[in-house]
C-alpha cells in the first residue's frame, strides 16, 4: 500500500491486467507516444525519444516499453476507425482497452459507441460478447471550453448495453478499471481531468470494485446527497459544512450510473426523506433527473421534501474562468440545495 | 484459386442458393409475411461466392445489410437465415436482427452493424485479433460503393495501412445506393482511385465473372496472409431488384436489369464457361438446380411455420456479465 | 383544409417556405430521388427517371422540379460532410433543412449535431446563429431492429443549443416544421415513421405552431398524462379506456421538449396531483425521467401518489415483431400505471 | 499572387506580427496568467498569410485549435485577439472560446468547432452559402496533417468535389499531430495521394517560403473562383513550440527545430529575398519589426489588465431565439 495519484493508479492498473492477460492490448492517440514512427519511404525515423508522451494524460507512459508494439497501438486521429477496430478485436477474442482523449469526442465515434458496441451483442442474439473498455476523460475545470468539457455520462448510460463507471478517487480507480477491464460487455470509464493529481493509499496487489455497489462516503439521517465523479467530493464538502449546522447527510457514491445501485438509494431515501443529486452532467435528461424519477416512484411514500438536482445550468461551458466556476456546481449550491428542504 | 472439380461445383451451387433464395424472397415478399426491410442480392452472387472460395476457417468476412448472399456464400445455414428473415426464435441471431444483420459467429461472418460502412473499421479488429493469435487468417470486408462514401471507411483504409493488417476491402459497386447513383455520388466516378492515397494496391474486377473475382481476390489475400498488408478490390455489378424490396426502381433507366439479366447474369456466365471448357457438365448443374430448388423450398417452408421468440427473449443479453 | 397526410403535410410545409424563402436548401440522402446523376467522364448519365425516391420515407418527392438543383442537393451517404456543410452553410446565412435519415445516425453525425450546432453560437459569442433544421425519423415499428427504430428525443435534449419537435400529428407537423424552418437555432424535427400515413384536416396556407407551448389534447381531473410523439395516441387511447371507468385524465403533449412548456404540466399535476409519463425512448436519463424530476421538485407538494414513466424496458429493440411490440408502450401499460396510482 | 510593395510589407508585418505575438504568449504562459490549452502557430506563418494574401472579404477562412497565427493573418484585430486568449469579456467570442476558438464573423473567420477537421465540412458549407448569393467567393479549409484522418475531411473531399464547390482545401503537415509522428499516421506517408481519389489536384508545397504558399494557392483559389471546383494543398513545415505550451517535446529529434529556426524560418527566407531582390529594403522591414512589438506589448498589455465576462454572461446566447 502506498499514495498513488489517480493518473498512476490508472497507469498501475494497466500495467497488472496487462501482465496477467496477454489478450488486453491498448489502443488510443499517442498512448505510445510518438514510439511508432519508424520512418518511411520518403525518410528514415523522424521521431526523438520513444514512448515521450503516454495519451495527452501521461496515463500509459511505459506501458509500451513494458509490452511492446503489438499491444500497445499508437493510432491516427481516427477515433472512428479504431474504436471500431477495438470492438471488431472484442467481438473476435481480444479484451482492448482504448482511450477516447475527451469524451466529447463521442462526437467522431458515436455510432461505434452507441450503436455498435452496445448492441452487438444483443442484436446479434447472444453470440458474442465485447469485452470493451473504452477510458475517456470527462469534465470541467481546464479552461478549454464548451466542446472539451463536457460530462456526457448520462447520455452513454441512456443507451442499454453500456457500462458506465466514474471513479471519484485513486482506490476507485484502480478498483473499478479491473472490473471494466474483466467485464464481457463494453464499459466506459470516465476519467475525471482535475482528479489526475488526487492521491491516496492504494494496495499494490490488484483487487476489483463489482459495478452497481454503491459506496457509502458519510453516513447520516437527514438527508441523501447522491453524487457522481469528482462531484462526490463537492457533496462530501458540503455535507461536512452541514455537518457543523447540525444537519447529518448520508453521501453516497454509486460509482457506476450503470448498472446502478438503486437498492442503497432508495434504502437511504427511504430513512431520510429527502434526496439531493448532485451531478456534473447537463441537467436534462441526465442522470440526476434519472435517480429522481426512479425515487419519486418506487421510494415516493417516504419522502418528506421535493427531490432537489443541483447540476450546471441549461448553458454551455464557457472558456472564462470565472464562468466556468459558475458554471461547475460547488459546496454552496449544495449546501443551499439541502438547506432549502430541511423545513419543508 | 482452385479450379478444381469440386470447387467448381460448389461456386454454382453455393451461387444457385442464393439465387433461388433471393427469387424466392422477392416472390414471397409480396404476401407480407416477412418482416422488415428486405435487401436482395441476385445478380452480385459471384462477389460473394469468388470471395469465399479463398477464404479459410480462421478469417472474418465482415458482411453488409445485402446480407443474405454473402451469408449463405460462406456457408451459413440457408434455413437459419430464413429463420432469421422471418425473424423465428431459431433465426440466426434468434429474430433479433432480421434480414439485414445476420450473423453467424461460428462461421466468422459477422453481420451488418450500424451505418454502412462500418464493417471496414470492424475488420480491422478482426485482423488485429487474427494476427495476435498468429493463425495466418485474414479479415475481409465488404462494403457497398455508397457506404464507401462514410468517412469511418476512408479511417479504417488508413488504419490498416498504417498498422499493415491482414484486411482486404471488396468494394462492391453494384452502381447504386438506394436511388442513388454511383456515378453521382462518388467524386470523379472511380471508387477504386482512393486506394493509392491510403497506400495500398487496388483492383477494379468484372463482378459478373466469378473466375475474375476469385482471383483477384485471391492475390488480395495472399498478400494479406504475407504480412503484405490490406488490399483494395472494386468489384462491379449491378442488382437485379430494387434498394429493398418494394422499390419501384424508377431511378434505373429503362432496360437495366433486362439487359443485365441477358448479358452479364453470373450463374448463365459460369455455366457457359465451365460446360465449353468442359470442367463440368450440364447435366449435373441441373441436379444441382433441382436439389437447390428442393432445399429452398424446405428452408421457406421451415421459416414460415416456426414460432416467434419467447417474450422474456426481450431482456435475453442486453448485457453479456450481469452485475 | 383539406384532409392530408403526415407525409403530405410535411412536404408541403417544405413547398411553401422555400417558395417564401429563396434562402431555404434542402440537402440529404435520395432527397432529389436520382435526379442528379448527369454521368461522368467514365460513361453518359445513367439514371431513369428523375425525382423518383423523394428520400426513402418520400417526403420531398416533386421539390427538385419546383425548386431545381441548386435548391435541392443529393449526398452521398456522408452525413458528417453534408451535416456539417448544412451548419457551415446555415452560418454563413442560408437557411437548410436537412435529412437525417434515421436519428439512429446521429451515430455518423453525432459531432456535427451535439457539438457544432449546438454550440456554435454560444461559443463564439453570439456572433452567428445556425438556423438549421435536421429532419429526422424515429420509432420502432417498423422490424428493423435495434440500430434503426430509435427515439433519440432525450439525447438531443440533453445538450442545451439544440431544440427539438416531436409532432403527433400531421396538423402538428405542419405547423411545428414551419417554426422549426424559421427559428435562428438548430431544430431536430423528429418525424415518427409510424404517423406518415396518419391523415387529419391541416390547412392550406401556412402557419405556425409556437415551440415550448403544450397541447391538451384531453381534460380530466384525475390524473396527468404527459406523452410525446406518437405516444400521445397510446395516451389518449388509455384515456378513453380510463375514462369508461370513471378515471379523467388531462393528456398533454407538450410538442417540444426543448424547451419544454413546463408551466403547463406544473398547472396540470397541481390540479390531478397525480402524473404519468409516456415515452418511447430509452428508459434511462429520458425525457420522462426529466419531467418527472422537475415535478417532483416544483410540484411535490401537491403529489398524491408516485409519478409513473411508461417507457420501453432498458433493452434494445428487436427484430422480431412480436418482441418490438411488447418493447414499445401500449395503451394497457398506460392504464396499468394510471390504475396503479389511483388509490395510491 | 500580387508582388507589389505594399502587399510585400503587408506579408511581412502580418507573419512578423504573428511571430511576436506566439514568442510573446510562449513566454508569458509560463506565469499560469493564460488560461486552457494555447497552441502556437511559430514557424508557420507563411502558410496563412501565404493563403490570406489571396483572399477577398467574401471568401471564409476556416481555420483550426492552432488558431492564432490564421487568424491574425485573414485580419482579426490584434487586442481582440489577445483579450479572447486571456478569456477576456471583449475578446473575439466574449471569453467563452479561448484561444482555440477564435472566430470572427466580420472577417469570416471561421473558428475550430469541436473535432479536428470539422472545418474541412463546414468549409462546405460556406461555399454552398457563397455560391447561393453568387458573390464570387470561396471558402477555405484549413485542416492539420493529423485532423486528415478524420472520417469527415474525406467526406468534404467527396462532398466538395460531387458538387463542384468553390473550396481549397489547405492540409499543413507540421509534421506532428501532437507526439505522432506524420510520417507514422498517414499510410504512405504522403498526405496529397489522397486527392485524386476525390478528383481534385494536389500540390505539395514548401511553407516556410510565403511566395510558394501564394503562388500556389492562388492558382487553387482561382480554379474556385472560375467554377473549377475544389482543389488540395499540402503545405509542409514544422511548428517552432510544442504541440501546446507545456509540452516538453521530447518526440523530437534533437536539433529539428534549431535546424528549422536556422534553415527554414519564414521570415528570414522572407527577409532575404526581398532584400537580395531589392523589392523591400532592410530598413523598412527594421521600422516595422518595432512597429509589431509595441502593438504586441500594448495587446498584452491591454488583455492582462481586462475584465473577466459579467458572471450573467453564463446564460447569454445559448439560443438565439428565446420561445
Ligand atoms: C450511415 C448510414 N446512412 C444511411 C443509411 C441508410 N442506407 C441503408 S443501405 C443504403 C444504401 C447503401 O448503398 P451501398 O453501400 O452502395 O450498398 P447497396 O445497398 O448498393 O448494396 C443506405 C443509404 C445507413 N444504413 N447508414
Ligand atoms: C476528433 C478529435 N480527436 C482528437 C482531438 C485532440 N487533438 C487536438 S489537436 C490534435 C492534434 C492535431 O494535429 P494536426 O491536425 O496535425 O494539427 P496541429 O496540432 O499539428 O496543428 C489532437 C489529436 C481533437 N481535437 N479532435
Ligand atoms: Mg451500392
Ligand atoms: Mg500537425
Amino acid at each position: 500500500m502506498r499514495e498513488k495519484s489517480y493518473r498512476n493508479a490508472i497507469r498501475e492498473t494497466l500495467y497488472q491486467e496487462m501482465g496477467r492477460d496477454p489478450d488486453i492490448i491498448l489502443i488510443g492517440e499517442d498512448v505510445a507516444g510518438g514510439a511508432q514512427s519508424e520512418g518511411t519511404k520518403n525518410g528514415p525515423k523522424k521521431g526523438g525519444e520513444e514512448d515521450a508522451w503516454g495519451g495527452p494524460m501521461g496515463v500509459t507512459k511505459g506501458l509500451i516499453g513494458e509490452y511492446g508494439k503489438q499491444r500497445v497501438l499508437d493510432a491516427p486521429i481516427s477515433e472512428a476507425a479504431f474504436i471500431g477496430a477495438a470492438i471488431g478485436a472484442a467481438a473476435a477474442g481480444l479484451r482492448p482497452v482504448t482511450e477516447l482523449m475527451f469524451n466529447d469526442f463521442l462526437g467522431v465515434c458515436c455510432d461505434q459507441i452507441v450503436n455498435q458496441a452496445a448492441k452487438y451483442h444483443y442484436m446479434f442474439g447472444g453470440q458474442d460478447t465485447i469485452p470493451l473498455t473504452i477510458r475517456t476523460t470527462m469534465g470541467a475545470g481546464l479552461r478549454i471550453s464548451a466542446q472539451h468539457s463536457q460530462s456526457l455520462h448520462s447520455v452513454f448510460t441512456h443507451f442499454a448495453g453500456l457500462k458506465v463507471a466514474l471513479p471519484s478517487t485513486p482506490y476507485e480507480a484502480k478498483g473499478l478499471l479491473t472490473t471494466a477491464i474483466r467485464d464481457n460487455d463494453p464499459v466506459i470509464f470516465c476519467e475525471h481531468k482535475m482528479l489526475y493529481r488526487m492521491r491516496e493509499d492504494v494496495p499494490d496487489e490488484s483487487y476489483s470494485i463489482p459495478f452497481g455497489e454503491a459506496r457509502f462516503v458519510m453516513d447520516g439521517e437527514d438527508v441523501t446527497i447522491v453524487a457522481f465523479s469528482r462531484m462526490v467530493h463537492v457533496a462530501t464538502d458540503a455535507a461536512k459544512i452541514l455537518a457543523k449546522q447540525g444537519i447529518k447527510c448520508t453521501v453516497i457514491d454509486p460509482r457506476t450510473t450503470s448498472p446502478l445501485d438503486t437498492e442503497s438509494i432508495f434504502d437511504s431515501v427511504d430513512e431520510t426523506g429527502r434526496l439531493v443529486i448532485v451531478d456534473e452532467g447537463g441537467p436534462r435528461c441526465g442522470i440526476a433527473s434519472d435517480i429522481s424519477a426512479m425515487v419519486a416512484d418506487e421510494v415516493f411514500h417516504a419522502l418528506k421534501a421535493p427531490i432537489k438536482c443541483v447540476t450546471p445550468p441549461y448553458a454551455l461551458i464557457p472558456a472564462a474562468p470565472n464562468l466556468e466556476d459558475l458554471y461547475v456546481p460547488d459546496a454552496a449550491k449544495v449546501v443551499a440545495a439541502v438547506l432549502g428542504i430541511m423545513d419543508a | 484459386m482452385n479450379n478444381n472439380q469440386s470447387q467448381l461445383l460448389w461456386a454454382y451451387r453455393t451461387m444457385q442458393t442464393i439465387r433461388m433464395f433471393e427469387e424466392r424472397m422477392h416472390e414471397v415478399f409480396t404476401t407480407g409475411e416477412v418482416p422488415g426491410f428486405v435487401h436482395l442480392y441476385a445478380g452480385q452472387e459471384a462477389c460473394a461466392v469468388g470471395v469465399c472460395a479463398n477464404l479459410a476457417d480462421v478469417d472474418y468476412f465482415h458482411i453488409t445489410h445485402r446480407a443474405h448472399g454473402p451469408a449463405i456464400a460462406r456457408g451459413a445455414d440457408v434455413t437459419a437465415v430464413a429463420l432469421e428473415i422471418y425473424c423465428r426464435a431459431d433465426g440466426l441471431c434468434r429474430g433479433r436482427g432480421g434480414s439485414a444483420h445476420l450473423h453467424d459467429a461460428a462461421k466468422k461472418i459477422i453481420g451488418a452493424n450500424s451505418g454502412v460502412g462500418s464493417g471496414a473499421a470492424l475488420a480491422c479488429g478482426s485482423a488485429l485479433a487474427t494476427r495476435h493469435r498468429g493463425d495466418g487468417g485474414i479479415a475481409v470486408a465488404l462494403v457497398g460503393e455508397g457506404g464507401a462514401n462514410q468517412g469511418v471507411v476512408s479511417e479504417a483504409l488508413n488504419l490498416a495501412s498504417v498498422w499493415k493488417l491482414p484486411v482486404v476491402f471488396v468494394f462492391e459497386n453494384n452502381g447504386y445506393a438506394e436511388a442513388t447513383s454511383a456515378d453521382y455520388a462518388i467524386a470523379g466516378g472511380n471508387l477504386s482511385a482512393r486506394a493509392s492515397g491510403f497506400a495500398m494496391p487496388e483492383a477494379i474486377v468484372d463482378g459478373s465473372d466469378y473466375f475474375a473475382v476469385s482471383a483477384s481476390f485471391a492475390k488480395a489475400a495472399e498478400r494479406a496472409r504475407a504480412g503484405g498488408g490490406p488490399s483494395f478490390l472494386e468489384v462491379r455489378n449491378l442488382r437485379m431488384f430494387g434498394h429493398y424490396e418494394g422499390d419501384a426502381q424508377k431511378y434505373r433507366p429503362p432496360g437495366e436489369v433486362a439487359d443485365y439479366r441477358e448479358n452479364k447474369d453470373c450463374l448463365k456466365l459460369f455455366r457457359a464457361k465451365v460446360t465449353s471448357e468442359n470442367w463440368l457438365d450440364a447435366a449435373e448443374l441441373d441436379t444441382i438446380d433441382q436439389d437447390v430448388a428442393k432445399l429452398i423450398d424446405a428452408a421457406y417452408e421451415t421459416a414460415r411455420n416456426a414460432p416467434l421468440p419467447d417474450p422474456e427473449e426481450l431482456m435475453h443479453s442486453v448485457f453479456a456479465t450481469e452485475c
